[in-house]
């Protein structure tokens, strides 16, 4: 295993925002448990092997439901149907009652890809269902699952249950039994820790934490999401079938919502964002009821009470208590000093011909109309001012072009192609790159991460490739991270890469927005009111750092409150009011032009 | 056949409505789910039970003592598991800190309470056979829940208090009313509300523990399927659903049933995903 | 009953006032300050932090700095304190509660009082607007822009306020009903009540203010009485920024 | 200076650590006692056996300890409340194998648990005494090392169904099942049986024991025609709505089935007294009183040994005896053995021959660990409980 996946592999893992690829020093807490759980069974004592075996089988789940829960933040409470339908479908197979009996490691790999299917099936509401109903719909699918267990009595026997998948000559006993299902949730670690690691990682927490941006990012919700779905849910399958040759035989009774419970509480008293805070999580919700063992019937209260201290004191879980590093103070009197130079690399796509133009473009909520018949053109390596008073239809002619409302009149058309409209998805594949009025940031990341999100649709490998490390995932990897160190150092943030992104202060969280644009080598940038809340001088070095993107070839439409910084850098500027152009021309032409002085000062 | 199916139907389905009101009470001030609203049906049967056979105490001390439980319940919801995460309203921390308490009141009922289904007295001995007291008294309740809540929001000055704090938050507060007392008043209600549909339930489900999450799913859908905060969906879908549930009880039998009604949930939710009656979400960018 | 003008303590002081939404920081060291039974407009471009400043002033976002209302200092984020003391704030935007009648909305605004107090003071804040007194059992909802913007004024008045901050009242009304609400402010002022009247219409502020306030870029540019020579002159520079860039051809 | 959440935290979880790990049972020196597991399912769903037997068990501990113990060793109960959960069972017999390294276990009581744990115990052939009834439990070349102190189901099937068919007489009858794993089964192979014996089987069913409204089933049973109701099922709960259900059918049908039918908890469920009348539940000749109000004089010695000792009004004398008889046949192998040796204690009771219990007469051959005699189990009028002693069903000589 070369080292440096190890290093790389728990960098986003050890703890949210957690640190850079540095000293081994992420690694050493997985290593640590590991070799502690090779030890165990030295100690000569079956009965805490068994308890060791049962903690290593419900993090070969909690691992996998981790992405979707912990870094995805979908409630998902109901996984134990997943557990059960793994152990139902390898002991019916094992067992040979219904079909010929399978070898016990076939019937492990089908309930695996049982789970998968299932887990697609069980995840697929979270796509249209907001939160809490989601958890319900969860909740429900588990219930269901042991009613069905129950009731199909010839294939599952019922409420008698069936004996478990019997595992050949080494694994059949404890110790046997425990290395397995060690080595699988090692692995487990493994897998789930690269995909954390790599842009699916990121993907999950921006649909986390920044939905609309990940959109802007060109990261598809339910493409993201189907993926993770099926990775649990094999995870959990495989899960599943381990279970039940630990539990020799198994009945519906076996599998109860305390243990959908326990799942969901060891992610969330572990940290989300992180894979060894719920692993930490997994072990002592196991291990607990065997030490409170004579307040057995109080082991459900503690986990309940657990989870309730810990979302009210520290939402982060241990997670956040273990990440020194991402928390360190910030030195307060640090500036924004962009380095325009090293923008070389980013903007190499330079595309000509006719830009971005909308054609009459119409648009009302319900009565009031926002924008009133638009013509507007963003030429490449030009920079196109849009400035007017509240409620002219600035920011939703941003949001026309960038797909995230669609005109009822009208089109755009890019480089004379015509765009389909209300895709904020795919403006990201066409080269086109936006900032927001409010700048959408995950806090829990570091600003490296954050700007990393925006160059997704520039990797090429696929999810499969991340899960198992393939090259192409490595080079996206590498090319990601040198384009996000560029792009920093473009903005001037190159020396909070580390820090977690809500240790930034407002003005600093602008230009993060915009290297995460750059990330895309963008042909087009929209920048929605970058300057509202940054100093005067600040604003300077904003309008030079635009100037120089336009400068290689990028076309930038900036809508802005700031006169000043308009009609300093602006090739060409368009003001509206009331959805319909007031004025268009050149920054000189516009400041004399009698309509939009006196609009602006309401005669 | 047919009468009881309707009887049995319309009187669970008006629990499932009352468990919906309680949801949404809770919801229009604070916009949140909470957890607690089922295990606030089951303690109106519990705590009915304890007061009444176990101490003996006359029915309407241990009705009020009951309502008075759950309103107390209520207040706890809304100090412990609300208030706290109110202000990271969009991380939903709300869902974990109510289920926990949630889970916390269920261990607490079923290590004090026995987890075996527990006697509930029989309060009027009035009617039999399909008209039974315990048929006809949810329903009873409801309405009496429906009309109050109705008199309190049209005629006394909190209620258009709450309908204000529902409508528009930042205006009610801009406007100087006492968003956090109407808050806290809410969950009181709320857990009043929950009592009378636990305590009317009481002689057809019985004092038992492992009604809580029962209540909490079928008193989710009729407020999923009426649409958020609206409690005239909340009774008709309550209605419906209990009838539909009893109809699947009687033709499929027990199992089969509660799986029609998850399939049907599900189905309706993924078509409709802001409920038939609810508004469609706001604007995002 | 008019009181003296030229009172030397102002009826509201405000030193070193910060706010902002979150880690926006919007105003950066505000000062100001009203006298009794003035109108001061506060103008300025949107975006330059007028809503904010009224919204912490209220209390209905959190501020650092002071606020002495009436001599007595104001505590932060506690707008139910600021009404009771007399400083009453009617937001931007015509916020009804549209499921109400004008009569509930009104009934609301004096949440507190007792009910009889409460009835007189509803009529007397009616008063001022015939146009919604005979709408009295209407749903809010069924009402027109204008008549909305009259009730949420009409809510102010209920609390009897010693100084009534109106948040953009032209916004999406016609120029008759502007005057219309416009015209109630100047009959507060002879009652002794200040005004603090937050607007984009530079005449029609001008026209009734006493004095003014320009903001931009969440600071004070500019103060001075509303009748001085050369005013929209100044205030014009004022909001293009900096005189350095590109000065405007007077 | 405020105590930062964050302290606050680490402080409260390292304070709950420590007082945890303060009482964690790594295998202690083995002293001298003998140790005795027993799996009990005290609390969560259908625990009327356990409490009753644990009160039978923890008499005879503490009455054999009063007495000198066995060869001077004292014998020590390790007792561990599995709620009835799989999962636990697991967790508990693993843990009174390897860390408490028990001589003997008895239970658990419920047939989901002892499905599981029964192959764990068959591998580290732990001597292990169970009161389960379902049939595939005992197996002597599988588990060579599990003993039946009760009847099994198909015993108890037999004597229900020798009750409908000889003594009552009636041909068409419905099979009621809870849906726990014994429920299920012990419903289909009763129906079976029925219809071998030429019954008419008119209505079989499995309802889950949390369901509120016993209407629906009642009503498709009598829609039948069924003139008997047997019923499988540890759910007294459910059982008691039944009965209170066929009081407001005012449907005069007898019911017959599982001895929980005859537990206390039952009146306290039913809604008026006359509505546990013509019921009868599986019981014993060694629980039964006959017409003269007496109870056989092997079995009146337990109750006078227990008196004012063991609570009898609101459980079952049968789940206490057997729990007497279970501790007593461990003290006998270990006393008559010489030793605490596993292989000894099993060896020993595959000797067995008609051993007086309070509960039962034994009997165990290498071949056959079903020791309790199909006729000593009886029919008894449910509602006639006294001490947890039945009057004999009408209809036996």
């Amino acid at each position: 295993m070369p080292t440096d996946t190890l290093t790389a592999v728990p960098r986003a893992g050890a703890g949210s925002g957690a640190p850079t690829r540095g000293a081994g020093l992420p690694v050493l807490p997985y290593l640590l448990i590991f070799l502690l759980a090779c030890a165990l069974p030295l100690a000569g004592d079956n009965y805490w092997t068994v308890i060791a075996t049962r903690a290593a089988i419900y993090w070969v789940l909690v691992s996998g439901l981790n992405l979707i829960v912990g870094y995805g933040g979908q409630l998902a409470i109901g996984w134990v149907a997943l557990l059960t339908l793994g152990a139902y479908t390898a002991s019916v197979l094992a067992g040979g009652n219904v079909l010929p009996p399978v070898p016990p490691f076939a019937a492990l790999a089908v309930a695996g890809a049982c789970g998968g299917l299932f887990g697609l099936v069980v995840g697929l509401p979270a796509l249209r269902l907001r939160t809490f109903y989601f958890a319900m719909a969860t909740l429900g699918f588990a219930t269901i699952v042991t009613q069905i267990a129950l009731a199909w009595q010839d294939v599952t026997g019922g409420g008698i249950g069936l004996p478990g998948p019997a595992l050949p000559a080494p694994f059949d006993s404890e110790v046997g039994l425990y290395y397995l299902c060690l080595a699988v949730a090692a692995a487990c670690t493994l897998l789930s820790a690269s995909v954390a690691a790599s842009r699916f990682g990121r993907g999950l927490i921006a649909i986390r934490d920044a939905e609309v941006a990940a959109e802007a990012c060109g990261i598809s919700k339910a493409r993201l999401l189907a993926a993770v779905f099926v990775f649990s849910g094999v995870f959990a399958g495989v899960a599943g079938g381990l279970f039940a040759s630990l539990q020799t035989y198994i009945t519906p009774e076996a599998f109860t919502f305390e243990l959908s419970v326990l799942f969901f509480i060891s992610i969330l008293i572990g940290g989300r964002g992180s894979i060894l805070g719920p692993l930490l999580g997994t072990l002592i919700l196991t291990a607990l009821p065997e030490f409170a063992a004579p307040l057995a019937a109080w082991s459900n209260f503690l986990y309940a009470a657990m989870l309730l201290v810990i979302v009210l004191t520290v939402p982060g879980g241990i997670a956040a208590l273990l990440d020194f590093r991402g928390r360190r103070a910030r030195d307060d009197d640090r500036r924004v000093l962009p380095d325009p130079s090293r923008l070389q690399r980013l903007l190499d796509r330079g595309e000509s011909g006719r830009g971005i133009e909308l054609q009459d473009v119409s648009l009302h909520f319900g009565g009031v109309k926002a924008i009133d018949g638009l013509d507007l053109a963003i030429a490449p390596g030009r920079i196109h001012g849009l400035i007017g008073p509240n409620g002219s239809g600035k920011t939703t002619t941003l949001n026309v072009i960038s797909g995230y409302v669609t005109p009822q009149q009208g089109g755009v058309r890019q480089a004379g192609a015509p765009v389909p409209m209300g895709q904020p998805l795919a403006c990201a594949g066409r080269g086109l790159a936006r900032t927001f009025q409010t700048p959408r940031i995950v806090g829990d990341a570091t600003v490296l991460q954050n700007v990393m999100m925006g160059g997704h649709v520039r990797a090429a490998g696929t999810f499969v490739e991340s899960v198992f490390r393939l090259p192409r995932h490595r080079r996206d990897e590498r090319a990601l991270h040198q384009d996000a160190h560029d792009a920093l150092a473009a903005v001037g943030l190159a020396g909070l890469a580390h820090l977690r992104a809500d240790r930034l202060q407002h003005s600093e969280l602008r230009f993060l927005e915009i290297a995460r644009a750059l990330m895309l080598h963008p042909a087009y940038l929209l920048l929605d009111e970058p300057a509202a809340g940054l100093s005067a001088d600040e604003i300077l070095r904003l309008g030079e750092l635009v100037r120089e993107i336009s400068r290689r070839g990028t076309g930038v439409l900036l809508v802005e409150h700031h006169a000043d910084l308009i009609f300093d850098i602006c090739d060409h500027v368009t003001v509206l009011n009331l959805g319909r152009v007031l004025a268009s021309g050149t920054p000189q032409e516009i400041r004399q032009h009698k309509e939009v002085v006196s609009a602006y000062l309401g005669a | 056949m047919f009468g009881s199916i309707l009887s049995s139907g319309l009187a669970v389905g008006a629990i499932y409505a009352l468990i919906g009101i309680t949801y949404n009470t809770m919801y229009s001030t604070s916009r949140v789910m909470s957890f607690t609203a089922g295990q606030l049906g089951m303690l109106g049967g519990v705590l009915g039970s304890l007061f009444i056979l176990k101490l003996g105490l006359p029915i309407f001390a241990g009705f009020l003592l009951t309502l008075a439980g759950c309103a107390l319940v209520g207040f706890v919801t809304e100090l412990v598991a609300v208030r706290p995460v109110l202000k990271s309203i969009e991380q939903h921390l709300y869902v974990l800190s109510t289920l926990a308490l949630a889970l916390m009141i269920q261990q607490v009922t079923a290590i004090q309470w026995g987890t075996e289904p527990q006697p509930f007295p029989r309060l009027f001995g009035i009617g039999s056979g399909v008209l039974d007291e315990k048929f006809w008294l949810p329903v009873a309740a409801c309405a009496a829940v429906v009309l109050g809540l109705e008199l309190l929001y049209r005629r006394t000055l909190v209620g258009r208090a709450f309908l204000a704090v529902a409508e528009d938050n930042f205006a009610a507060r801009a406007l100087g009313l006492p968003e956090r007392h109407l808050r806290v008043f809410s969950y009181v209600l709320a857990g009043v509300i929950g009592g009378i549909a636990g305590f009317a339930a009481g002689e057809l489900m019985l004092a038992f523990f492992a009604n809580g999450p029962l209540l909490n799913f079928y008193g989710f859908v009729p407020v999923a399927l009426g649409g958020l905060g609206n409690n005239r969906g909340a009774v008709l879908g309550g209605l419906a659903l209990g009838v539909f549930q009893q109809l699947a009880n009687f033709t499929v039998g027990g199992v089969f049933a509660s799986i029609a009604v998850f399939v049907l949930f599900i189905v309706v939710l993924l078509a409709v995903p802001q409920g038939i009656f609810g508004s469609a979400a706001a604007r995002r960018v | 009953m008019h009181t003296s003008a030229h009172d030397d303590t102002p009826l509201l002081a405000v030193r070193g006032l910060h706010a902002g939404y979150g880690k926006i920081r919007i105003l950066h060291g505000i000062d100001m300050a009203v006298r009794a039974g003035e109108i001061v407009a506060l103008l300025g471009p949107n975006g330059a932090g007028k809503s904010t400043l009224m919204r912490a002033l209220s209390g209905i976002i959190p501020r650092t700095g002071e606020v002495a209302f009436d001599g007595r200092l104001l505590r932060p984020g506690n707008p139910r304190e600021a009404a009771r003391a007399g400083l009453v704030h009617v937001i931007e935007g015509h916020r009804v509660f549209t499921q109400l009648s004008v009569l509930d909305n009104l009934m609301l605004a004096g949440y507190d009082l007792a009910r009889a107090e409460r009835g007189r003071r509803v009529e007397e804040a009616l008063g001022y607007f015939p146009e919604i007194a005979e709408k009295r059992t209407d749903r809010a909802g069924a009402l027109s822009g204008g008549q909305q913007q009259m009730l949420v004024v009409a809510q102010g008045l209920v609390k009897r306020p010693r100084l009534l901050i109106l948040d953009e009242p032209s916004a999406g009304l016609s120029p008759v009903l502007v005057d219309r609400v416009l015209s109630v402010a100047a009959r507060l002022r002879e009652q002794g009540t200040a005004v603090v009247l937050v607007e984009q219409l530079v005449e029609k502020a001008l026209a009734l203010a006493d004095r003014v306030y320009a903001m931009a870029q969440g600071g004070i540019v500019l103060q001075a009485p509303a009748g001085e020579p050369g005013l929209p002159q100044r205030l014009e520079a004022a909001y293009f920024g900096s005189q350095a860039r590109a000065p405007l051809q007077s | 200076m405020t105590l930062s959440r964050r302290n606050f935290v680490l402080g409260s979880s390292g304070a709950l650590g420590a007082a945890l790990i303060g009482a964690p049972r790594f295998a202690r020196a083995a002293s001298d006692s003998i140790r005795i597991g027993w799996l009990a399912a005290l609390t969560g769903p259908s625990s009327a056996p356990g409490v009753g037997f644990d009160r039978g068990v923890n008499f005879a501990i503490q009455a054999i300890n009063a007495g000198g113990g066995v060869n001077g060793r004292q014998l020590e109960l390790i007792t561990r409340d599995t709620q009835g959960d799989p999962t636990k069972a697991v967790n508990a017999t693993q843990e009174m194998i390897n860390s408490r390294k028990v001589h003997a276990i008895w239970g658990p009581t419920n047939s989901g648990e002892s499905l599981a744990v029964t192959p764990i115990m068959a591998r580290a052939r732990v001597p292990n005494i169970h009161p389960c009834v379902i049939d595939s439990l005992i197996d002597t070349k599988r588990f060579p090392n599990a003993f039946r102190i009760a009847p099994s189901s198909t015993q108890w099937d037999d004597a229900v169904r020798g009750y409908c068919l000889n003594v009552m007489k009636v041909k068409k009858i419905a099979v009621i099942g809870d849906t726990t794993g014994y429920g299920v089964s012990a419903a289909k192979s009763c129906a079976e049986n029925f219809k071998r014996d030429g019954a008419e089987v008119v209505y079989l069913g499995n309802i889950d024991a949390t369901q509120p409204d016993m209407s629906p089933d009642m009503l498709r049973m009598r829609n039948a025609g069924a003139e008997a109701i047997v019923v499988w099922s540890v759910s007294t709960g459910m059982e008691s709505r039944m009965l209170n259900k066929r009081a407001d059918m005012q449907w005069d049908v007898p019911f017959v089935g599982h001895p929980s039918l005859a537990s206390g908890e039952i009146r306290s469920l039913v809604e008026k007294p006359q509505n546990w009348d013509k019921v009868y539940a599986v019981g014993y000749r060694s629980c039964s009183y006959g017409a003269d109000g007496k109870l056989p004089p092997h079995s009146q010695e337990l109750v006078d040994r227990v008196k004012g000792k063991v609570r009898l009004d609101d459980t079952l004398l049968w789940w206490v005896a057997a729990g007497v008889d279970a501790v007593e046949l461990v003290a006998k192998a270990v006393r008559e053995t010489g030793s605490s040796d596993a292989k000894g204690i099993i060896e020993h009771w595959n000797t067995l021959k008609a051993y007086p219990g309070y509960f039962g007469t034994y009997t165990y051959t290498p071949q056959e660990h079903n020791g309790y005699p199909t006729q000593e189990v009886v029919m008894s009028a449910a509602n006639s409980a006294r001490d947890g002693t039945f009057a004999l069903a009408p209809g036996y000589n």
